[in-house]
């Protein structure tokens, strides 16, 4: 689905992609680990389109899109969530997720003025889907609520619901998880491998909870300083050297002395 | 009859000439006092200036005070505007479709000789062709043939520079650069530096004499650039002598002035009244409050169809002459069914559509001070 | 109180300010304040749709409104014959080569490899430039050497002058279209810059290429789309319906003119408010919002932030336009030394905040209150003096000091009651939600 | 025992005129020990801590350090008493370089801080790399380590962290529980929300579970760990 | 000497005049840019507040003149300068209290604030005219050049001459000094940093124990001091009137900006962008290059690239290429 060549990506002389290459197969969830400052969201942001990169290309289903604008890429189906939240803040929940569909005959100014019926039918159809996904997030509550008001967790959440608001074919998460409940995240690692097996959505996501990834996640990428470190399923990343010293570390020193 | 009748006084007392204005109000209702003060007037009517603020350059802003005056305050004539394109603007929008007649001090630009005015259009100054022929015979006396000119860049100066310099070379004259420059302006390093490259036997200055001319001038003198200028009407103040001193010694120029008793005579009015009378244009402001007041006294009524239709007979011959600080004796006059010619501050003549002829006074400065050369 | 209660009971202040104004003024006065209160209302819904709608910081509002001001002496004033045989051909010729030229300089700089394009573009740009000048200069000598003092220029089209609103629109499209190619890439208060320096540009030619409009010179007796009033009470007809009603021919003839306007200038807002009003409830609305929320997560959402900017930029531009030659056809003249970024950039903005930005009803009552001040804080100033010095002993330094200042308590009064309104409602009087 | 160290006390309120957010919850920290507070997203838990921290108006309850009453006190002053807070969001000055978010930390102090300074490096290697780097330009991880950072730049006698372990790599928390149990025994109480429950609760002396701005339930951190509800509904089974 | 002629002429009528007004509005840009990168709007009652300090300093210099002291060839009014910033201060301070503080405290957007800086700019408007009147005034005394173009003639035999006011060396040397002081402060000073942490993130400033208040008196004290200089130099090397000192504020934003939002560096690139584009551009090349060319290559034009009617227009276009180019100005400037 996704193949990325000897990309780098360096701001000044800092290299924070640096000749990285990897390939997402088509129906899977790949992982993408690495330590903090790895690069990992630099290449999230190469291939989303949203950086130039310095060297390299991107390839999506054999075709080059290097360089391509984040909306065009949106259209052909490859959507992305933000590490910090992006919601759009003095828009509703329900408006986030509303505005989120292309194509809608609605953002033309001529079908805004003359085509007012066609408009207010999608727009029905929207409303509900919307709602459907604020459910699902259990934030149905807040749908009137302003996202700029939301707590941390939540607006991570509305940011994963974007996603699920249209069709796409590859979908990159940026630590979806981070701040996310346990509970609930486990819910939404449920949805994604349904997305995944049902509608055969590809993932890529970048997580730091081993055991969220661990669940869901085959084959899992490791990147350390703009490079791929190691690649494999999640057993043969947890037992490789390289990677427990860079990344996973073994545990607490000071847990034992604890109360 | 009423007792009160209100003439309007729209003058820029903000924005770009916001100096100038108090002193050519001050004139305007100076002569106003003097008429109510004579008790000669209508039967007692006094005369009500009404101030309004035309911004000099807010055509909007001056149609809506022009506006409010007439319609509000019931002013039956108006003594402005003051610059020429909000003159314009509330000729056109207030003036005509009310009927109520104008008399700017100080709008210049020959535009307005041609404006429809349908008789309520008149000016106690002169238009700028005329000024420009004056500037050019200057130069052709004193046998100089090349020079650099600035002029601000409004209708006034642009108008003002054209007639100057199609005069100027008519008479075989060459203008090296002709540089506009805009008023109030934090610099004019730039236009200084084009001009000198131009070069020139000396600069014609036709702009504000508190604002960008000065500017001008002061920065030329301060390059080294020019020594010698030529001062167009807007440039001459005491003010601006007083700043430069002797810088100036040798640079000429041109007022619309008349020679004689009428220009003293204002100066001893003013001065007894503690007003500064010197400045530009109040001269003109003392005389088109005058006319407007003895054209109603003519007309025998406080009204605006009294102001147009008089205010061409008592200013011009045949009559008794009138200086200021004599509107009272004008007063009696026309009371017993006689004819003044009003002569004022600036010996008035108003000729074609009811402006002044002008006669210009030509200067020179010495020794810091302005000394008359003639009268053209 | 809800939105709609509040909208009701502020519009209706002004409603009042208004007829107050009639009653105690006259009504005269209060039509003018309302048709320059309708103009500059469309102006605040232009800036409105750049700012509340995608949060672009245009500064350049005055540009615009001069644009539409130059359409309406192109549509309307007659031709100069003259000036057209001396240097016209001429004149679009020039015009024809500069087009050329950048044309083909945008055409190197997007063909040619990064290393060498700029060069060339700089050539070709400064080679151009001389050509243009040796072919330029001439024809517009020729075409301003006609009888300066009253033409000098082309002159216009002759077309009735209602045409020049639209035309107006367009001109500003125009230019916006080619500003929001090159600069809608800045960022907030780098756009503002920009746009306002292109605004003055665009002043700077106005005011200097008399060929076009006369320049400072300034363009009077343009043609009206009302009948002169001087026409009106000659004739008797008029006069005697105007007397039936109770009315002197005068008064009766400057109210029937002034209403003439005020019913056109509202034909054109309520349409174009309608028009606003519809895009911000529609999903194109939602879009852009969202766009001025978050351009980057809008991006990745999939919209063409680039062009939807472009498109927003020309169309309030295009209102700006409009209103322009609406305001320049009720002045009955084109004056391009008026045209000064506080009365015609700042005060317009200051009509979107105060009304509210984002909420168009907010601008259009922004519009309509604050134009209603800057004319009353004159009398209101001068009122507010007299009260002071009432008290004060006549003749004593200080009372004749305040009486002399009055003229600067226009702009006090202004600030002050702009930092009141400000203070009660912080985020404009019809908030955006 | 007598009154914790730190006690929010029945707190009742909400952002601006809004409805309360919180419903008298109450949380306390007790000299040297860790306390953590989880709960879904939405409960309250950041809410708490501003209202902790004085950045939120209470309607009721109150909020006491050393049993000194400091509900009215503004932000600065508890700073000024001893109190550090890190954010959940906007914990950094993005625009400032790395050390200069640091020595912010130590505003407050006169004394010479570089020992603080050099501490804070070894503890996130990273950041001492990155020094001279606006803040802005780091990586989501490394952002959550400068937060930290500053926060124990001001040597306080409460630390109160939002969530700082969100988005750091396995190994840095580690380091990072690691050294806020070091903290903790050094006499510094530790009230702390997390979402890495799990590892937190191991920690921790005292764990609160918050749901809709209360109390739901109060234990050890082990005993929490242990409860079958608590874990499923909360910890992700 | 005819090369030296064509560079006296040069100096004299184009760069020394550039680099002088590039300081003046380098001084004025400061203001503005510290007022945007502190508290985070585009203060519109700036160049009014340039007018007010001036006119605080006017008022004491004549008070000073009646007490008969002078500073020799300086201007007497650079001893009245603080006297002026003193003034100036009160007034922000009043303000700050009166007017922005309220909105501060609700958090409003930016664009609000520059509204209010706008409402505040009327006010001041009114009261400087309401004090010291619309007129110019004219306040500079002591030795107007360090050099004049005369003397410099009879002293290099040159035919060109060469003058350099006192009051263009006083302005460069203090904008230098200023920038580099300003440029200390904010980096390297404890009050500094803690005002750039405030304008980055007022909360978490709050968190850090500082006292915004205090940042914000601090940033208005400085602009006090700041808008008093400048003011003062400009009005002592043209003249004082309080509407050129508010149509001062356009160029000096451009500096702002061109040079970069926040930037104390960046003002004083930009005060110079736009000085040396303003008069560089439109400068006629004739007679320099009269000098410099044999006469068979003199040229007969002008040779000036553009008239002077469009100086505004040029810098506004070097302005728009550098933005394209980088477009938060030369030194990375801020955007709220
Ligand atoms: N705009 C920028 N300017 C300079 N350096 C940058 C910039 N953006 C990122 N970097 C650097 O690039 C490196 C990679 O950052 P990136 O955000 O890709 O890390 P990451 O792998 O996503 O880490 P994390 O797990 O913490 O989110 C970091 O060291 C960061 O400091
Ligand atoms: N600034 C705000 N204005 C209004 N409501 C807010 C604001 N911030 C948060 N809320 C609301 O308060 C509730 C609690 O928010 P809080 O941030 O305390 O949750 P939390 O427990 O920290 O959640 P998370 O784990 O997601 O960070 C949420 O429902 C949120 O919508
Ligand atoms: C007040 C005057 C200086 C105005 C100038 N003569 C003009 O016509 O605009
Ligand atoms: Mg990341
Ligand atoms: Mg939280």
């Amino acid at each position: 689905m996704i193949r990325v060549e000897t990309l780098h990506r360096h701001f000044g002389g800092f290299r924070a992609v640096d000749g990285a290459s990897l390939e997402i197969a088509t129906g899977s969830i790949t992982g993408l680990v690495g330590p903090n400052g790895a690069g990992k969201t630099t290449l999230f942001n190469v291939i989303a389109g949203v950086l130039e990169p310095t060297s390299g290309k991107v390839f999506m289903d054999g075709e080059d899109i290097t360089g391509m604008p984040p909306h065009a890429l949106f259209h052909k189906g490859l959507l992305r969530t933000f590490q910090i939240a992006h919601e759009f803040s003095s828009m509703t929940c329900r408006e986030n997720l509303m505005m989120v569909p292309g194509a809608q005959s609605g953002e033309t100014l001529w079908n805004a003025w003359f085509g007012r019926g066609r408009i207010a039918q999608e727009e029905a159809g929207l409303l509900k889907k919307a709602d459907e996904v604020l459910d699902f997030l259990t934030i149905s509550h807040l749908k009137d609520e302003k996202a700029g008001n939301l707590s941390g967790g939540q607006k991570k959440l509305l940011e994963l619901g974007r996603t699920m608001m249209v069709d796409a074919k590859i979908v990159f998460l940026d630590e979806v998880g981070a701040g996310v409940n346990r509970t609930l995240l486990n819910t939404i690692g449920d949805a994604i491998l349904r997305l995944n097996q049902e509608r055969g959505y590809t993932f890529c996501m970048i997580e730091h909870d081993m055991e969220f990834i661990g669940r869901l996640c085959d084959p899992v990428i490791v990147m350390a300083e703009g490079k791929v470190l190691a690649e494999g399923s999640i057993a043969q990343i947890k037992a490789n050297d390289a990677v427990i010293e860079a990344y996973l570390g073994t545990g607490l020193k000071n847990k034992e002395t604890v109360g | 009859q009423t007792s009160e009748a209100k003439i309007g006084v729209i003058l820029g007392f903000t924005g770009p000439i916001e100096s100038l204005t108090p002193m050519m109000a001050d004139s305007a209702e100076l002569a106003l006092k003097e008429v109510n003060d004579s008790g000669n007037f209508l039967d007692g009517v006094t005369l009500t200036p009404v101030r309004a603020d035309s911004t000099c350059v807010d055509s909007a802003a001056a149609t809506a005070a022009a506006e409010r005056l007439v319609s509000t305050d019931g002013v039956v004539a108006i003594m402005g505007a003051d610059c020429s394109g909000v003159t314009g603007a509330v000729l056109s929008n207030v003036a005509l479709p009310n009927g109520i007649p104008m008399v700017s001090p100080s709008a210049t630009s020959p535009g307005l000789t041609t404006a429809e005015d349908n008789g309520l259009f008149f000016r106690t100054s002169p238009s700028d062709a005329r000024q420009g022929e004056v500037l050019a015979g200057i130069l052709a006396d004193k046998g100089i043939s090349t020079v650099a000119v600035t002029y601000t860049n409004n209708d006034y100066g642009k108008g003002l520079s054209d007639a100057f310099i199609s005069n100027f070379e008519a008479n075989g004259g060459t203008v090296t650069l002709s540089a506009p420059h805009e008023d109030n302006k934090a610099d004019y390093s730039a236009e200084i530096g084009a001009l000198a490259s131009a070069g020139g036997d000396l600069l014609v200055v036709l702009g504000y004499s508190d604002s960008g001319g000065k500017g001008m001038i002061r920065s030329a003198l301060d390059t080294g650039a020019f020594d010698t200028f030529m001062l167009g009407d807007g440039m001459y103040s005491d003010a601006l002598l007083a700043d430069l001193g002797t810088d100036l010694d040798g640079s000429f120029g041109s007022v619309p002035w008349s020679e004689g008793p009428g220009t003293e005579k204002f100066k001893e009015v003013s001065d007894a009244a503690g007003i500064n009378g010197e400045s530009t244009y109040t001269r003109e402001s003392y005389d088109a409050a005058a006319l407007i007041a003895l054209a109603m006294m003519a007309g025998g009524e406080a009204t605006s169809e009294a102001v147009k239709d008089n205010l061409l007979a008592v200013a011009n011959a045949p009559g008794e002459q009138i200086l200021p600080g004599e509107l009272g004796k004008a007063l009696q006059i026309l009371k017993d069914g006689g004819d003044i010619d009003y002569v004022g501050a600036t010996n008035v003549e108003l000729i074609g559509p009811g402006e002044a002829a002008g006669s210009y006074r030509f200067y020179t400065i010495t020794d810091g001070a302005f000394e008359t050369v003639d009268f053209r | 109180m809800s939105d709609r209660v509040r909208g009701f009971v502020l519009f209706g202040i002004v409603a009042v300010l208004l007829l107050g104004t009639g009653f105690v003024q006259s009504w005269n006065s209060a039509l003018l304040i309302l048709n320059m209160g309708l103009v500059s209302a469309v102006m605040a819904l232009g800036v409105n749709l750049q700012w509340g709608f995608a949060g672009l910081f245009n500064v350049g509002v005055m540009g615009f409104v001069a644009l539409g001001g130059l359409a309406t002496v192109l549509v309307s004033m007659p031709p100069v014959s003259a000036a057209w045989s001396a240097g016209a051909g001429r004149l679009f010729l020039a015009l024809a080569l500069a087009v050329a030229v950048i044309a083909a300089a945008v055409l190197c700089w997007k063909r040619l490899r990064k290393g060498v394009r700029g060069w060339v573009v700089a050539l070709l740009l400064i080679a151009g430039f001389f050509a243009f000048r040796a072919v330029f200069d001439p024809a517009v000598a020729l075409i301003e050497a006609i009888d300066p003092a009253t033409t000098g220029y082309l002159g216009g089209l002759g077309l009735p002058v209602v045409l020049a609103w639209p035309v107006g629109g367009l001109l500003a499209a125009g230019v916006a279209w080619m500003i929001g190619k090159v600069a809608l890439g800045l960022r907030s208060d780098y756009l503002a810059i920009a746009t306002l320096g292109i605004a003055e540009i665009i002043i700077a030619v106005i005011k200097n290429e008399d060929w076009l409009a006369r320049g400072v010179k300034n363009v009077i007796g343009l043609p009206r789309p009302m009948p002169y009033e001087i026409d009106l009470q000659n004739d008797a007809g008029f006069v005697q319906s105007a007397a039936s009603l109770g009315f002197d021919a005068t008064t009766a003839s400057t109210l029937y003119v002034k209403l003439g306007y005020g019913v056109m200038f509202a034909v054109v807002l309520v349409l174009l408010l309608v028009l606003a009003q519809l895009a911000l409830k529609s999903p194109w609305g939602r879009m852009m919002r969202a766009i001025r929320d978050n351009e980057t997560a809008a991006r990745a959402m999939g919209k063409d932030v680039t062009r939807r900017h472009l498109q927003i930029f020309v169309l309030g531009s295009a209102i700006c336009g409009i209103a322009g030659a609406m305001m320049t056809t009720l002045d009955g003249q084109l004056t391009p030394g008026t045209y000064q970024p506080l009365r015609y950039t700042f005060l317009v903005w200051v009509m979107v905040i105060v009304g509210g930005s984002g909420n168009n009803f907010g601008s259009v009552l922004g519009g309509f209150l604050i134009w209603f001040l800057w004319v009353q804080v004159e009398p209101m100033g001068q009122a507010a003096m007299t009260l002071i010095t009432a008290g004060m002993a006549d003749g004593s330094w200080l009372k004749g000091h305040l009486l002399d200042s009055v003229q600067h308590m226009r702009l006090l009064t202004m600030g002050v009651i702009l930092l009141l309104v400000l203070r009660f409602s912080p985020r404009g009087l019809l908030p955006e939600r | 025992m007598g009154e914790p160290y730190l006690i929010g006390e029945a707190m009742t309120g909400g952002y601006g005129t809004g409805a309360d957010i919180l419903q008298g919850c109450t949380i306390a920290v007790e000299r040297g020990e860790i306390a953590v507070i989880v709960g879904p997203n939405g409960a309250g838990k950041s809410t708490a801590m501003k209202a902790v921290f004085g950045m939120l108006n209470l309607r009721e309850g109150s909020v006491r350090l050393a049993g000194e009453d400091i509900t009215q006190l503004s932000p600065q002053d508890r700073v000024a008493k001893g109190m550090g807070f890190v954010p959940q969001t906007q914990n950094i000055f993005g625009s400032m370089t790395v050390e200069e978010n640091l020595e912010m930390g130590a505003f407050i102090r006169r004394d010479d801080f570089r020992g603080t300074l050099a501490q804070v490096y070894d503890l996130f290697p990273i950041l001492k790399e990155k020094r001279y780097q606006a803040a802005g330009e780091l990586s989501g991880g490394q952002r959550q380590q400068v937060a930290v950072g500053r926060a124990l730049m001001t040597q306080p006698r409460v630390l109160m962290l939002d969530e700082p372990t969100a988005g750091v790599s396995p190994i840095v928390m580690d380091e990072l529980f690691d050294r806020i149990i070091e903290v903790a025994r050094s006499g510094i109480s530790i009230l702390m929300v997390e979402q890495n429950a799990r590892q937190a609760l191991e920690i921790a002396d005292k764990g609160y579970v918050l749901v809709q701005g209360a109390n739901a339930f109060t234990d050890t951190g082990r005993a929490l760990l242990a409860n079958p509800d608590v874990r499923r509904s909360f910890l992700g089974g | 000497m005819e090369f030296l002629n064509g560079l006296v002429a040069l100096a004299n009528f184009v760069l020394i005049p550039a680099v002088a007004y590039g300081a003046q509005l380098a001084l004025g840009a400061l203001g503005v840019t510290l007022i945007y990168g502190i508290l985070r709007f585009s203060n519109f009652a700036h160049g009014d507040t340039m007018a007010f300090g001036t006119m605080c300093t006017i008022l004491a210099t004549w008070w000073l003149q009646s007490l008969g002291v002078s500073l020799g060839p300086l201007p007497t009014a650079l001893l009245a300068i603080p006297f002026g910033i003193a003034g100036c201060a009160a007034l922000i301070l009043l303000t700050d209290r009166v007017v922005y503080r309220f909105y501060r405290r609700q958090k409003v957007k930016p664009m609000i604030m520059v509204i209010v800086s706008m409402g505040v700019m009327f006010i001041y408007n009114g009261v400087t005219r309401f004090i010291i009147g619309t007129e110019d005034q004219n306040f500079a005394d002591g030795e107007r050049f360090l050099i004049g173009a005369r003397e410099f003639k009879a002293l290099t035999g040159l035919d060109e001459g060469l003058a350099i006011r006192t009051t263009q060396a006083i302005t460069v040397v203090t904008a230098l000094i200023v920038v580099a002081a300003l440029f200390w402060f904010l980096n390297r000073t404890r009050t500094g940093k803690s005002m750039r942490a405030y304008s980055d993130n007022e909360d978490l400033a709050l968190l850090s124990g500082i006292n915004p208040e205090r940042v914000v008196m601090v940033t208005w004290l400085i602009v006090a001091a700041l808008a008093t200089i400048a003011g003062v130099l400009y009005g002592l090397d043209k003249s004082f009137k309080p509407f050129t000192y508010f149509q001062l504020l356009l160029p000096i934003f451009a500096a702002a900006i061109v040079g970069g939002l926040g930037s104390p560096l960046g003002a004083i690139a930009g005060g110079f962008v736009i000085a040396f584009s303003e008069v560089g551009i439109t400068y006629a090349w004739k007679k320099v290059l009269g000098y410099w060319l044999p006469d068979t290559l003199a040229p007969d034009g002008l040779v000036q690239l553009m008239s002077t009617d469009y100086k505004f227009a040029v810098s506004f276009v070097i302005l728009l290429i550098v933005l394209l180019f980088r477009p938060t100005g030369l030194f990375k400037g801020k955007s709220v």
